[in-house]
C-alpha cells in the first residue's frame, strides 16, 4: 500500500475529516451526527492516514496513546454523569449553561458526555486497528 | 439437653488436640465425655419411670418449620444410654486398638461427632431436625468406613454405604416432609397424638413407602443389607459401635418412634414384618457360612436387625416389648463379640476363623468375654440373651395373624444364630491350637474393659430382669406405644412351648455347627443368590449410571461447535414456533407491498449479497459481499428516516472492512469441508430460523400503533433536553446510561484486542503445536496457573 | 414494504446461521455479522418504517412534524450497532489467534477442551469370599 | 438514597477506569483492586440495609421520569444479588493477588475484573429491558476478554465456543427486546408489567416472546439443551476467573429469568412455568451426569454449575413463595459453595500439580487442612445437613411437594444423590487415595495468605449459612414475597410518573 497518491491524499484528507468529525460531534444534538458518528469519522481519518503513511507516523500525529484516550474518554463521560449527581442528587441529570454559544447552542453535561463518547470511540478504534496492523510486523 | 447433644460435636473439635497432648491416655480422657453423658441420662431414669418426660425447644430454622426440639422419653433414654455407654467403652478400646496410628486423633473426632449426631437422632422431637442428625450419622459412618483410606476396598465400601443409606435418607426426607404436610406439624410428640391424620391422608401410602425406605436402608434390611458387611472395612471398634450397636439401629428407632403414627395398618404389618422376617432368616443363614469373624458378626447383625423390624411389624404390645428387649440384649452381646473379634485380630493378626484355634490359654479374659457374649447370642441361660430370646419367641407365637409361619421364621433364624455364635466363640478358643501370623497375647486393659463390661452386663441384667424391665424396657415401650404398659421380664418363665422351642433351637444350631464342614456343599447349592443378588444389583445400577453419564455427556457435549449451534437454533425455532402456533392467535392484515422501485433494488441487493456470501469461495469476495449487505442496510436506514443510523452503519462498515482485511489476510482460504447432505440439512435448519423471523416480522408489523413512550421524547426533546435531534438526545440524555455501558463495552473490546495481540504464552513462539500431554514444571506452576492440561484425545471421531 | 423487509430479515438470519454452522472460523465470524444485521433490521422494521421524516425537530419548532420515525428504536439500534462493532472486532481477533494457536481453521478439529475423561468403575469385586 | 443505588455500579466503574489509567503500574492496580474490592460489597450491604428498612429503592437516571428514562431499582432480590456480587468480587480480587501472573496483571486483568463486576451489578439493578441488554454486553465482553486473557491454546479454544454461543444469545436477546418494544411500546420493566397485565398487549404474542426470552436467557444461564458453551470453556482460564464466572455469570441469566418471569411474563403461567419445570429437570440431570463422567476437577465442577441451575429454575417453575425463597437462598448458597470449590481446587493444583483426579491423591494425609476446606463446601453443595445446601434443597422439596409436582421433586432428590456421589469421587480420589506418583513431592504453597483466606471465608460462610440459616432464609422469603407481588416494585418505579 505504498502509494504516493494515497499518502498525499490522506495528508489532505486528514484535517478535512477531522474538522468534519468535530462538526458532527458538536452539531449532533440538533442535526444528524453526535459522538459516535464524529468519533468514527475521526478514526477513519487516522486509519486512512495509517494506511497511507504507516502506523508509526499515525501514532506520532495522534500524540496521545489511543489507550489513554479511552481512559480519558471514559473518565469524561463518567464525570459528566457525576456532575449531575453532585448538582441535583441524581446521576446523569443534565446541567445546562444559561446562555447560547455559537455553533453548539447551549453548553451542558450531555455535550460533555458526547465528547467522552467521541474520545472513547476514537481511542477504541485506533487501539484495535493499530494493534492489528502492528501485530503482523 | 441441647448441651448433651452438642457435647459430642464440641468434644470432636478438641479431640485431635487432646490426643496430641495426652498421647496414650487420650482415650481414657476423651471417654469421660460419653461416660458423663451416660451418667446424665442414667440420672433421668428414675423420673422417666415415674412417667415424666423432658423436653427443650430452641428456635432454629423456623422458616422451614425446623426447631431444635429435643425430648427425652423412655425410648430415647434407652437408645441414648446405649449410645453414650457403648461410646465410652469403644473410645477407650479404640485408644488401644489404634495405638500408634497417626490418624487416631481423627478417629476420636469422628466417633465423637457420630455420637453427637446419633444422640441428636434419638432425642430430636422434630422430624427435620431428626433428619439433619440422621444424615450426619451417615457422613460420619462414611468417614469411618473409609478410615483405612489407602485401601481401595475401604473407599468403595464407604461409598457403597453412603450411597445406599443416603438414597434411602433422601426418600425418607420426602416422606417426612409429606408426613409433615399430612399432619400439619413436624413435631413428633404432637404428631403421635393424632395418628389418624397421617393414616387417613391420601398420601399415606407414599409416606409409608418413603419412610420405610429410609429406615430399611439405614438398618440394613433386605435387599439393602449388603452395605453392612461391606462396612466391616472400618476399624473394628467402629464396627462394634456404629454398625452393630447404634447407627444401624437408627432405622429401628425411627420405626418404633413413628409406629403410633404410621403403624397398625395392614400395609405396615405386612411390609415391615415380611422385610424383617426375610432379613432375619437370610442374615443368619449367610452368617454361619462366613469365615471372616467380622463378616460372621456383620451378617448376624443383619439378622438381628431383621428380628427387630420383624417384631415392630407384628406391632403388638408384647412384640414391641420383645423388640426393645432384643435390642438391648443385642447391643450388649454383639458389642462384646465385635470387640473380641477386634482383640483377636489385633493380637493374632488374622480374623479368619479357620486359622484360629485353641487360644483359650493365651487369651483367657478375651475368651471368657467371648463365651459369655456368644452364649447370650445363642440364647442360653442364665444370660440376658436368653430372656430376650424367650420374649422374642413368645411375641411371634402370640402374633394375632399367621403365628405359625412367623414362629417358624423366628426359629429358623435363631438356629443359624446359634451356629454363628458357636463359630465365633468355640472355634477360636478351643480345639487344636493353630499357628497365627502374630504370636498371641492377652489384649491390653483398654481393649479388655469393653468386652468384659458388656459381657458382664449381659450376665448382670439376667439376674435383675425386673429392674431392667422397670427402668429400661417399660418406659421405652410406653413411649413407643404412647400409652401405659405392663412389662415383666423373667429369667425362668417356666416350662412351656417357647422354652421347648429354645431348647430345640440350641440343639439344632449346635448340630449345624458340628456338621458345618459336610453341610457346606449343600449350603452352597441353597445360596439363594442372597448375598450376591442385591449387591450385584447395586453394582449394575452404579455401572449403568456411570455408563449413561459417560454416554450422554459424549453425545451432548460432543465438542462440535456447529452441532451446538444447530441444537440451539432448533430449540429456539421449535419452542418459539410451537408457542406461536398453539398459544397465539395469528391474525392481522399483512400490508401489501407498496414498495418503490429503488427500495426494491436495495432489498434485492442485500438479499443477493447475503446469498453470495454463503456461496463464494474467495475470502475477499465474501468480505466484500458482506460489506455490500452492510452498506445496503445503511441505505435502508437513510431511506426510512434514520440518518444517524445510516451514518453510523456506514462508517462502521468501512472500519469493519479494514478490520476484516487486516485479519483475514492471514487466515486460510475457504475449503468446503462438509458434504452436500450436511449442507442441505444446515440450509434447512437455517431457513427454518429465517422463516420464523420473517413470520414474526409480518405478524408484528401488522399493528404498529403501540408507541407509548415516544410521545414523551418528541414533546420534551427541545423543551427539556434542549436538542432537536431526538435520537442523539436519547443517546446522550434520556437514555445516556445505555450509552455509558456501550462505551464501556467498546473500551473493553479494545483492551481485549490489544491483549490478545500482545499477550501470548511464551512457549507458543517455540512450538508450532502444544504437546498433547503437558508436563508441568513445579516452578512454573507455583508462579502462575498453567494452561489447562490437555487430556488424552480418546473421544475424537 | 414490510413484506419485503421481512424477507430481507429472514434471509439475513438464515444466511447468518448457515454460515455459522460451517466448519470454518472465518465463515463463523461472517455469519455472526449477518446475524447482527438481521436483528438490527428486525427491530427497525417491526417498530414502524416511515419514509423520509427523520425524528428531528425543525429549527424553531418544539416538536417534530408528523409522521416521523420513532426515534427510540433508532437509538437502540445505534447502541446495538456500536456494541456489535466492538464485540465483532474482538471476536475477529480472537478467532484469528485461535487459528494461529491451533493451526487449523476447521472448527471440528477445535475440540481439545472437550474430551470427557474415562471413568473407572469403583472396584467392588475384590471383596467377599 | 439515589447514591446508594448508584454506588455499587460506580465503584467498580471508577476502579476499572483508574486501573485503566494506571495501565503500566501494577502496584497501583493491585492496590486499587483491593480498595474497589472492599468498597463494592460495603456499598452493596448499605443498599441491602436501605431496601430492608425502607422498602424498594428506585432512582431515575438523568432525572427523567419512568418509564421514559432509565430506572435503577433495587428490591430485596436485586440487593441480595448485588451484595453477593460484591462479595465474590472481593474474594476473587484477593485470591487473584496471589494467583494471577504478572503478565496478565499488566494486560488489564484488574480493570477487566472490575468491569465485569460493574456489568453484573448493572444487570441486577437496572429496571429497563434494553439497559439490561447493555449490562449483559458489558459483562459478556469483559468475560470474553478475561477468558481469553493469556492467550493459551485451551483458553482460545474455549473462548471461541464461549463467545460464539453467547453472541447467539445476545442476538436473540436483542431481537426479543425489539419485539417487546413493538408489543408494549415501552422498555421499563415496571411499565411492562403494568401493560402486560392490563390487557394492552396480546397475551398470545406475549407468551411467544416469553419463550424467546427464556431461550435467550437460558443460553446465558446454561439450561438444557443450551449449555454447551459452559463445559467447553469454564475450565480453561486461570482458576480465579473460573471461580468468578461460576459464581456470577450464569446467575445473571437466572436472575433475568426470575425477574421477567415474576414481573413481566406471568400471563400464561401454566404454560411457561411448566415448560420451565421440564427444562429444570433435564438441566439437573444432564448436568450432574456430565459431572459424574468427568475426572478433571474443574470440568466436573463446571458441569455441576449446570445441574445447580436446574434447581434454581425449579423454584421459579414452581412459582410459590416458598419455591422462590428456595431459589434465592439456593442462589446465595451455590455462589458461595461453588466458588469455594473452584478456589480450593486451584490450591490443590498448586500443591499437587494437577487438576486431574487420575494424578491426584494423598492430600488427606499430607494436607488435612486443605481436605477440610474442600470437604465443607463439597458437602454443602451435596446438600448435606446442616450446611447451606440442605436448607436450599429442603425449601425446594417442600415447595414441590406442596404443589404436588412430585416428579420434579423425585428428580431433584436423585440428582442431589448424584451430586453427593461426584463430590465423594473427588474426595476419594484426590484426598483419600494414595498419591499415584509418590516420588513427586507436594509443592509448598506460595502466597498462602492471599489464596487461603478467601477460601476459609467462603467455607465459613457456607457453615454459617447452614447452621444459622434462619436470617438469610427470612430475608429470602421477604425477597420472594416482593417478587410475587409486583405491585410494590411497580409503585416504587412509577411513583410520581404520569
Amino acid at each position: 500500500m505504498d502509494s504516493v497518491i494515497l499518502r498525499t491524499a490522506t495528508r489532505y484528507l486528514l484535517p478535512l475529516l477531522l474538522l468534519f468529525s468535530l462538526f458532527a460531534l458538536l452539531r449532533g444534538h440538533n442535526e444528524p451526527g453526535g459522538g459516535f458518528v464524529g468519533g468514527l469519522v475521526a478514526s477513519t481519518a487516522f486509519v486512512l492516514y495509517a494506511i497511507g503513511c504507516g502506523v508509526k507516523s499515525a501514532r506520532e500525529l495522534l500524540m496521545i496513546s489511543p489507550r489513554r484516550l479511552i481512559g480519558v474518554g471514559l473518565l469524561v463521560a463518567g464525570i459528566s454523569g457525576i456532575i449531575g449527581l453532585l448538582a441535583s442528587g441524581v446521576f446523569m441529570t443534565a446541567q445546562w449553561s444559561t446562555r447560547d454559544f455559537p455553533v453548539v447552542g447551549k453548553l451542558g453535561t450531555p455535550l460533555l458526555f458526547d465528547i467522552g463518547v467521541y474520545l472513547v470511540v476514537v481511542g477504541v478504534t485506533l487501539t484495535i486497528i493499530f494493534a492489528l496492523a502492528e501485530g503482523e510486523e | 439437653m441441647i448441651g448433651a447433644v452438642l457435647a459430642g460435636f464440641i468434644a470432636a473439635l478438641f479431640a485431635p488436640w487432646i490426643h496430641r497432648a495426652a498421647r496414650g491416655w487420650a482415650g481414657w480422657l476423651i471417654a469421660l465425655v460419653p461416660a458423663g453423658l451416660t451418667l446424665y441420662f442414667g440420672a433421668h431414669l428414675e423420673r422417666l419411670a415415674g412417667g415424666e418426660t423432658f423436653s427443650a425447644v430452641y428456635a432454629w430454622v423456623s422458616s422451614l418449620g425446623t426447631d431444635l426440639a429435643f425430648r427425652l422419653d423412655g425410648l430415647g433414654a434407652l437408645f441414648a444410654l446405649i449410645i453414650s455407654g457403648v461410646g465410652a467403652l469403644v473410645i477407650i478400646y479404640g485408644g488401644g486398638y489404634l495405638k500408634g496410628d497417626p490418624q487416631l486423633g481423627r478417629f476420636y473426632a469422628y466417633v465423637l461427632m457420630f455420637m453427637g449426631a446419633m444422640l441428636g437422632v434419638v432425642l430430636a422431637d422434630n422430624l427435620i431436625t431428626l433428619f439433619v442428625f440422621w444424615e450426619l450419622t451417615s457422613i460420619s459412618s462414611y468417614l469411618l468406613i473409609g478410615f483405612y483410606h489407602s485401601e481401595a476396598d475401604s473407599r468403595a465400601s464407604a461409598l457403597q454405604a453412603l450411597l445406599v443409606t443416603g438414597t434411602g435418607g433422601l426418600a425418607m426426607l420426602a416422606g417426612l416432609v409429606l408426613l409433615g404436610q399430612a399432619t400439619g406439624t413436624y413435631t413428633i410428640s404432637e404428631m403421635v397424638t393424632q395418628p389418624q391424620a397421617a393414616q387417613s391422608s391420601s398420601l399415606y401410602g407414599a409416606i409409608l413407602v418413603l419412610v420405610l425406605l429410609g429406615a430399611f436402608t439405614k438398618s440394613a434390611q433386605f435387599p439393602f443389607h449388603f452395605w453392612l458387611p461391606g462396612a466391616m472395612a472400618a476399624p473394628t471398634p467402629v464396627s462394634a459401635y456404629l454398625h452393630s450397636a447404634t447407627m444401624v439401629k437408627a432405622g429401628i428407632y425411627l420405626l418404633a418412634r413413628l409406629s403410633p403414627v404410621l403403624g397398625g395398618t395392614d400395609a405396615w404389618q405386612i411390609s415391615v414384618t415380611a422385610v424383617g422376617g426375610v432379613t432375619m432368616v437370610l442374615g443368619a443363614y449367610v452368617a454361619w457360612r462366613q469365615v471372616d469373624l467380622k463378616r460372621i458378626l456383620a451378617y448376624s447383625t443383619v439378622s438381628a436387625l431383621g428380628m427387630l423390624v420383624f417384631l415392630l411389624g407384628i406391632g403388638t404390645e408384647y412384640a414391641v416389648k420383645a423388640a426393645l428387649t432384643v435390642l438391648l440384649a443385642h447391643s450388649l452381646y454383639k458389642g462384646t463379640l465385635f470387640l473380641v473379634a477386634g482383640a483377636l485380630d489385633h493380637e493374632t493378626g488374622t480374623r479368619d476363623v479357620t486359622r484360629l484355634g485353641g487360644l483359650w490359654r493365651a487369651m483367657p479374659w478375651t475368651g471368657t468375654a467371648a463365651l459369655l457374649g456368644a452364649a447370650s447370642m445363642a440364647g442360653l441361660p442364665p444370660l440376658f440373651g436368653f430372656i430376650s430370646k424367650e420374649v422374642f419367641y413368645k411375641a411371634a407365637y402370640d402374633a394375632p395373624d399367621l403365628a405359625g409361619p412367623l414362629t417358624a421364621a423366628a426359629v429358623t433364624g435363631s438356629v443359624f444364630m446359634v451356629t454363628a455364635a458357636a463359630l465365633v466363640s468355640l472355634k477360636p478358643f478351643f480345639g487344636a491350637r493353630l499357628e497365627t501370623p502374630k504370636h498371641p497375647h492377652e489384649a491390653p486393659p483398654s481393649m479388655l474393659l469393653g468386652p468384659v463390661v458388656l459381657a458382664g452386663l449381659g450376665v448382670l441384667f439376667a439376674f435383675v430382669p425386673s429392674w431392667v424391665a422397670e427402668y429400661g424396657i417399660r418406659t421405652a415401650v410406653e413411649a413407643t406405644l404412647n400409652h401405659a404398659a405392663e412389662i415383666e421380664l423373667e429369667l425362668w418363665p417356666g416350662l412351656n412351648v417357647v422354652l421347648l422351642l429354645s431348647l430345640l433351637t440350641v440343639a439344632a444350631g449346635l448340630a449345624v455347627y458340628a456338621l458345618r464342614v459336610p453341610l457346606q456343599p449343600w449350603a452352597d447349592r441353597v445360596d439363594l443368590g442372597a448375598r450376591v443378588g442385591p449387591e450385584r444389583g447395586y453394582r449394575v445400577l452404579l455401572g449403568g449410571m456411570l455408563w449413561t453419564a459417560d454416554r450422554q455427556t459424549r453425545i451432548l457435549q460432543n465438542g462440535y461447535l456447529r452441532v451446538y449451534l444447530m441444537t440451539i437454533v432448533l430449540t429456539t425455532v421449535a419452542l418459539t414456533g410451537y408457542t406461536l402456533l398453539t398459544r397465539a392467535d395469528i391474525e392481522g392484515v399483512w400490508r401489501l407491498p407498496d414498495a418503490r422501485f429503488y427500495e426494491i433494488v436495495v432489498v434485492a441487493l442485500i438479499v443477493v449479497a447475503a446469498i453470495v456470501v454463503t456461496q463464494v469461495q474467495s475470502r475477499l469476495a465474501a468480505v466484500l459481499a458482506l460489506a455490500t449487505v452492510g452498506y445496503g442496510v445503511s441505505l435502508l436506514y437513510i431511506m426510512f428516516g434514520a440518518p444517524d443510523l445510516a451514518m453510523t452503519q456506514f462508517s462502521i462498515e468501512t472500519l469493519t472492512v479494514v478490520l476484516f482485511v487486516l485479519v483475514i489476510y492471514r487466515l486460510p482460504r475457504f475449503a468446503t469441508l462438509t458434504n452436500r447432505a450436511a449442507r442441505l440439512r444446515d440450509a434447512l435448519i437455517a431457513a427454518s430460523a429465517g422463516v420464523l423471523m420473517t413470520s414474526l416480522v409480518l405478524i408484528l408489523t401488522a399493528d404498529t400503533s403501540r408507541r407509548h413512550v415516544t410521545t414523551f421524547f418528541s414533546e420534551n426533546s427541545v423543551l427539556l433536553a434542549k436538542g432537536r435531534n431526538i435520537v442523539n438526545v436519547i443517546l446522550v440524555d434520556f437514555r445516556a446510561f445505555d450509552t455509558l455501558g456501550e462505551i464501556i463495552v467498546l473500551s473493553v473490546a479494545a483492551a481485549g484486542v490489544y491483549a490478545l495481540m500482545r499477550l501470548r504464552p511464551e512457549r507458543e513462539r517455540r512450538e508450532a503445536l502444544p504437546e498433547t500431554r503437558a508436563t508441568v514444571e513445579l516452578s512454573a506452576m507455583a508462579e502462575a496457573d498453567p494452561p489447562a492440561e490437555p487430556q488424552a484425545a480418546d473421544s475424537g471421531r | 414494504m414490510e413484506v419485503l423487509l421481512a424477507v430481507v430479515i429472514g434471509t439475513l438470519y438464515a444466511t447468518g446461521l448457515y454460515m455459522m454452522m460451517r466448519r470454518s472460523i472465518v465463515k463463523l465470524v461472517i455469519g455472526l455479522a449477518l446475524l447482527a444485521y438481521g436483528s438490527n433490521l428486525l427491530i427497525f422494521t417491526i417498530n414502524g418504517v416511515t419514509r423520509g421524516a427523520p425524528p428531528i425537530v425543525p429549527e424553531g419548532a418544539v416538536q417534530p412534524v408528523e409522521p416521523f420515525a420513532d426515534p427510540l428504536p433508532q437509538a437502540l439500534i445505534l447502541t446495538a450497532i456500536v456494541i456489535g462493532f466492538g464485540v465483532q472486532a474482538f471476536t475477529l481477533v480472537l478467532f484469528k489467534r485461535t487459528y494461529q494457536s491451533t493451526q487449523t481453521d476447521d472448527l471440528d478439529a477445535i475440540t481439545s477442551t472437550e474430551q470427557s475423561g474415562k471413568l473407572k468403575l469403583p472396584d467392588m469385586s475384590r471383596r467377599g469370599s | 438514597m439515589n447514591v446508594l443505588l448508584l454506588l455499587p455500579i460506580l465503584i467498580p466503574f471508577l476502579t476499572a477506569v483508574s486501573a485503566l489509567i494506571f495501565w503500566h503500574n501494577r502496584a497501583i492496580q493491585r492496590r486499587l483492586n483491593v480498595m474497589g474490592g472492599i468498597a463494592h460489597p460495603l456499598a452493596g450491604i448499605a443498599l441491602l440495609v436501605a431496601v430492608w428498612r425502607e422498602g424498594i429503592q428506585a432512582t431515575q437516571i438523568g432525572n427523567w421520569p419512568a418509564p421514559f428514562g432509565i430506572t435503577v431499582v433495587a428490591d430485596l432480590f436485586s440487593a441480595i444479588m448485588v451484595v453477593m456480587t460484591g462479595l465474590m468480587g472481593l474474594i476473587v480480587a484477593v485470591y487473584s493477588l496471589g494467583s494471577i501472573d504478572a503478565r496478565r496483571e499488566s494486560f488489564g486483568y484488574y480493570p477487566l475484573l472490575h468491569t465485569l463486576l460493574m456489568g453484573v451489578t448493572g444487570a441486577f439493578l437496572t429496571g429497563d429491558m434494553f439497559n439490561l441488554y447493555v449490562w449483559f454486553e458489558v459483562m459478556l465482553i469483559a468475560s470474553f476478554v478475561l477468558m481469553a486473557l493469556g492467550g493459551h491454546r485451551q483458553q482460545l479454544e474455549g473462548a471461541l465456543k464461549y463467545v460464539t454461543l453467547n453472541l447467539m444469545s445476545s442476538a436473540l436477546f436483542l431481537t426479543s427486546v425489539g419485539i417487546l418494544y413493538n408489543l408494549a411500546g415501552t422498555l421499563n420493566m415496571a411499565d411492562l408489567s403494568v401493560r402486560l397485565s392490563n390487557g394492552a398487549v396480546d397475551s398470545g404474542l406475549a407468551t411467544v416472546l416469553a419463550v424467546m426470552f427464556m431461550v435467550a436467557f437460558g443460553i446465558k444461564a446454561g439450561l438444557f439443551p443450551l449449555f454447551f458453551w459452559l463445559p467447553a470453556s469454564y475450565h480453561t482460564p486461570p482458576i480465579a476467573i473460573t471461580a468468578l464466572f461460576s459464581g456470577l455469570l450464569t446467575k445473571v441469566g437466572v436472575y433475568a429469568l426470575v425477574r421477567i418471569f415474576t414481573l413481566i411474563f406471568v400471563q400464561d403461567i401454566d404454560y411457561t412455568h411448566t415448560l420451565m419445570l421440564i427444562i429444570a429437570g433435564f438441566t439437573m440431570v444432564t448436568g450432574v451426569l456430565g459431572a459424574v463422567a468427568q475426572t478433571e476437577v474443574r470440568r466436573l465442577l463446571s458441569f455441576h454449575i449446570i445441574s445447580q441451575i436446574g434447581y434454581l429454575l425449579m423454584g421459579l417453575g414452581l412459582y410459590t413463595e416458598l419455591a422462590l425463597t428456595g431459589t434465592i437462598y439456593f442462589m446465595v448458597h451455590v455462589i458461595i459453595a461453588k466458588s469455594a470449590l473452584f478456589l480450593v481446587s486451584g490450591i490443590v493444583q498448586r500443591v499437587a500439580g494437577s487438576y486431574d483426579l487420575k494424578h491426584l491423591g494423598g492430600l488427606y494425609r499430607a494436607r488435612p487442612g486443605l481436605a477440610l476446606l474442600f470437604f465443607v463446601p463439597a458437602m454443602a453443595l451435596a446438600g448435606l445437613p446442616p450446611l447451606s445446601g440442605f436448607w436450599a434443597k429442603l425449601a425446594l422439596v417442600r415447595a414441590g411437594l406442596e404443589t404436588t409436582e412430585y416428579l420434579i421433586v423425585a428428580v431433584s432428590l436423585g440428582v442431589s444423590m448424584l451430586t453427593l456421589f461426584s463430590m465423594t469421587k473427588i474426595w476419594a480420589e484426590a484426598f483419600w487415595k494414595d498419591r499415584p506418583d509418590p516420588d513427586r513431592p507436594f509443592a509448598p504453597l506460595r502466597h498462602r495468605r492471599e489464596l487461603v483466606v478467601p477460601v476459609i471465608a467462603l467455607a465459613a460462610l457456607s457453615v454459617i449459612l447452614g447452621i444459622g440459616a434462619e436470617p438469610m432464609l427470612a430475608l429470602a422469603r421477604d425477597a420472594a414475597a416482593q417478587l410475587l407481588n409486583p405491585a410494590g416494585y411497580i409503585e416504587a418505579v412509577l411513583r410520581g410518573a404520569a
